[in-house]
């Protein structure tokens, strides 16, 4: 590949790259704009450690594993 | 143009799978248990996060030249870091509780009947149709009942690697459990009198007692289970390192930069065995069944054997203690302790609990040096 | 007198080569600066020293079966090392900036153009006799304008290994040097009244939301641009760490042990690709014009982007935030807040200086991808 | 090795496997009580760090390191 | 039945070997050492409990498959482990001693005569039967004279791996001994009047000073002695990362985290070479007595310098202090200190001893790269 | 090779290698006495860490390094 080609291909380079990055970022801005909204619905009053702090680990735990890994395996193995 | 197509066949939109898809999302929710539910997060964090990394399309985090990939290599493959793991372990493991009261140790021998049940459990499983374990594959499912990590991912690693990720998710998931799981059984098995007797305050135990210790274990278990040996070995070297008083650099140094950087390194490493070809299949299902019934049965076996020892001396041995045994330390021990003071608000077990607990470490190391022997190659 | 023969040649000064005599000079250089001028010591320390011993003839201590030749293919060919010292990184930057003023991204953006222009900048030179870079040394060196040294290393390592030392090298001096660089650029580019504009306060960032950035980021990045997923990951990984809560251990093991060791040993192995042979070339001298260059063209490139968006805000931005877009943090956020102090000695720019900073490591690390999907092989 | 096989093969596991975990933990036990009471005769009064902290380096210790080694050895090398 | 066949052949009673159980003595017995007469703890714990690991028949964790094996494999073939405890060492020496008063190197000079006597003592041993040491050999043996760990480690892996546990194991115990085997040689060999001598307080050093020494012994080194570049090296760069002052955390890195966790691995895997094979052997007995004589040779050697430069300075230096030229770091220079009180309780020679005792690491160091340099392939 | 070369060589390396390690350390005695005077010469009042601890960047440090780098790259480059 001669010098001219490789400069053509590095100003390509260029408009695709600058592209994804502010792509990738802008998408960015928007999906964490919506995180928060939809954080602060989830904890509103944001007492911060209140949701993990206190230990409450109901009795249906065990089965909610098991039926969550449970719904993904038969997904997988079963598509349509 | 070519530019763009290479690019978006390069993106994990265009190469994602739906194994991946779901795999990222088991990631998540281990994630998710291990910070709502508090699951053992110091293995679940890294493991649903080494599971999310390994399951990106196109990037191979996780396979043979991708960084876990090659942690895996290096670290559970040789068999490395669940030794680590073990030196830290019993570099933070005060053993007197047991050296005060050796008797506690046939509690800890009774709770491997979950592993050995679930064995043929797992066994029998194949009668089902899409089960169809191997004698190496049950014996990985099997030592789940042990309760007991490291030595899972030991044990998984030498006799079925391609269950370690669904038999490690089960054993640190049900470890979490033993608060839920362990209290029915605990009452359904013992009488009220039972689970109100207050055993008598244990003697203290001399440095030199529990400098010997770690020799007493390792030379019997180098003379009659040397498969057991490198587990053990490392238990009593760590805790040799904690009690000889002379070095403290290193004890240090095991229980917390060794432990805690293996620990991370363990985690992502295991979760990169949780593929969608590995995990999402009926076996898992199954894995996931057998692994509660594993500590349901080690739970029943050492309550009974506690309900044993409660009559052969009289009364002095509260039953309860028994659960104890499976190790899961110390979280059995704290719910021996806590079914305790259900009964009698000034009865506090754990102290006495801590004597089968550590005891279950010793009984899982046995009894997968026992498989190891008879059932590896 | 065979031994005195055999003696004489194996000593240094009947082996020293003109070249080494010059690298031995250089790494003494690299450690003065990091010693007298400051200059990222924690870096150009081991790098210099690692300099200074992997060119001293006959003990071959860079080569393949010496120590530090032994941890460069260990730790830098793998690409492990970067990938930890990116944990680190990520178990250390509270993200909080970013979360509450997501439109900071688009500074960090802006200033990877620092990173495209120098390369064509790059390939530009090759038109100059002694300048031959292909499209891969060129990245290499382009990458010199993301102001991140783990990235720089993790992609030099993979597009062009001969041509590290030099990067590493002009990637961390510059990031010492950017309180000169930026600057003049900054007041350059703008006005009085632009520099003077005083920012809001932020909100306060809940702890759900610090939780879920790390996977919004990750997840983003595996379905749009795998090829960056090991460095977004690790980075990420260590953030969720340091946000966790449950697992302090491996929050503090990331933020100390794993970064401590690995930088020490990253840095001499660095060090070991400062060979005369690699080092002592025109290319050298293009590399750090060029590097220079890339820091010019980052740090405007965030200034303009910054005066477009004070512009779409009605006057919300300061645009001196943009210059922080380049990462090298946390010194680029520093010379903003300096310079905005400069005009207004109340208003302090650290804090809103911090998004952009932070999402410069995400934008050189998204840049990173874009070359190792689009030049790698 | 069909099903029916494995699954008598597993019982038999189970069986070694419990003995030989009841039995190691049995010995475990009696070996244990020799031991502590081995070593309430060694050191009765349990000062705990007297016997280790004070640095009593008898002058014969260099000597004893040599003979002990020395012993083993020659035991080794002419077992009979 | 099979099965109890089978079970039986797994077992350690079935399998033990005669040599076997002699070294597992052997091992309780170094740990003993360390444990109750406090021999160098922080090394022989883990190396004797490495050999009682290593020795445990079947289970092969000192194997090419066992743990400690592959770490032997990747820290100790490759002289990884003892030059990143020679950084430690760098790191946690202050060499101001021997900068304010150079002369005493030459101290630590007269004291490897202690290797080299060893070397000649070797070879002289070659007409007794039963043994037939090599050069490669007798040079490994010898090193034990210049009382430093590290370096009898790196040298007799490079020379002659299979004396090494016998090798390291008479090392450590002869400077655990040091206090025994030094003050009788060094009363025999001085009038009391020496041992008298009150040395003038030494000036304070300057911190240029300390920053440039690591780069001066350096560089001769490279000019003179490039086989002894890599021990050296390490050193002085664990030095400079001490005395630079802006790399805190690299220096607690290499003074804690690294040489803990190096001491541990690198003691388990010299305990790996306590074999029958390698070990029950007449030749230990060789290397137990040469390695005494080499203590005592080198101490002697040291003391008569003392007394020429007592008598060259006209009676300005105790010769008391060339004892401490062994090395031995830092129970050599408090021997040296203890036998100055016993004749003037108000004469306190350590700092005064600091400085042949570090300038005997240098020399050491010095000897193993001509040794290296002429012996070595 | 026979026992007494052997030790013909053993006493050989005692003369060279003692030499060695005399003739190494006497020149270290040397360069550190060189050493401390001019560092006593180029830091006279030593307030230790005065001339290292106030961040002293001259604005014509990026330059230095280039100036100095390129003339070490000249050099090697063109020797004569
Ligand atoms: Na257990
Ligand atoms: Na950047
Ligand atoms: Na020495």
């Amino acid at each position: 590949m001669n010098d001219s080609s490789l400069l053509f291909e590095s100003l390509w380079l260029m408009v695709i790259g600058m592209g994804i990055v502010y792509g990738f970022l802008l998408l960015l801005v928007g999906i964490l704009r919506l995180m928060s909204r939809v954080a602060l619905r989830l904890a509103p009053d944001e007492p911060p450690p209140a949701p993990l702090a206190h230990r409450s680990i109901g009795s249906g735990d065990s089965e909610d594993l098991i039926a969550v890994i449970s719904a993904a395996i038969a997904r997988y193995r079963h598509p349509r | 143009m070519e530019e763009i197509d290479k690019l978006w066949l390069s993106m994990g939109i265009a190469n994602m799978e739906w194994g991946q898809v779901l795999m990222m999302a088991v990631g998540c929710l281990l994630v998710y248990l291990a910070l709502v539910k508090k699951f053992e997060p110091l293995l679940l964090v890294p493991i649903g996060f080494g599971a999310l990394l390994c399951n990106i399309p196109v990037a191979g985090i996780g396979g043979p030249d991708g960084m876990i990939g090659m942690i895996y290599h290096a670290g559970i493959e040789t068999g490395i870091f669940p030794l680590l793991i073990f030196m830290g372990v019993g570099a933070l493991t005060d053993f007197s509780a047991l050296i005060a009261r050796p008797s506690t140790l046939l509690l800890g021998a009774a709770a491997q009947f979950g592993i050995f049940g679930t064995l043929i459990g797992a066994v029998a499983l194949n009668y089902l149709p899409g089960f169809d374990f191997t004698m190496a594959e049950a014996s990985s499912i099997a030592i789940i009942g042990g309760a007991d990590g490291p030595t899972a991912i030991f044990l998984a690693s030498r006799l079925a690697p391609e269950l370690l990720g669904a038999i490690a998710v089960a054993a640190y998931s049900y470890m979490a459990l033993v608060p839920i799981i362990q209290p029915p059984i605990m009452r359904a098995l013992t009488t009220k009198k039972e689970r109100a007797v207050v055993m008598e305050q244990m003697r203290p135990v001399s440095r030199l007692e529990r400098i010997l210790f770690p020799f007493v274990v390792l030379i019997l278990c180098a003379l009659l289970l040397p498969s057991a040996a490198p587990l053990i070995g490392m238990l009593t070297f760590g805790n040799l390192l904690r009690e000889a008083g002379v070095v403290e650099r290193l004890s240090r140094a095991a229980q917390n930069e060794i432990i805690n950087v293996v620990t991370i390194m363990l985690g992502l490493a295991v979760g990169s065995k949780l593929s969608a070809d590995q995990f999402l299949q009926t076996e898992t299902l199954g894995i996931l069944v057998l692994g509660a019934l594993a500590f349901c049965m080690g739970t029943a076996a050492g309550v009974i054997m506690g309900k044993i020892m409660c009559y052969a001396t009289g009364g002095k041995v509260n039953p309860l203690i028994g659960a104890a045994g499976v190790s899961a330390v110390p979280m059995a021990a704290r719910v021996a302790n806590k079914v305790g003071l259900e009964e009698n608000p000034h009865n506090f077990l754990l102290m006495h609990a801590m004597g089968p607990n550590v005891a279950g470490v010793i009984g899982s190391a046995v009894a997968a040096g026992v498989l190891l022997a008879l059932v590896g190659n």
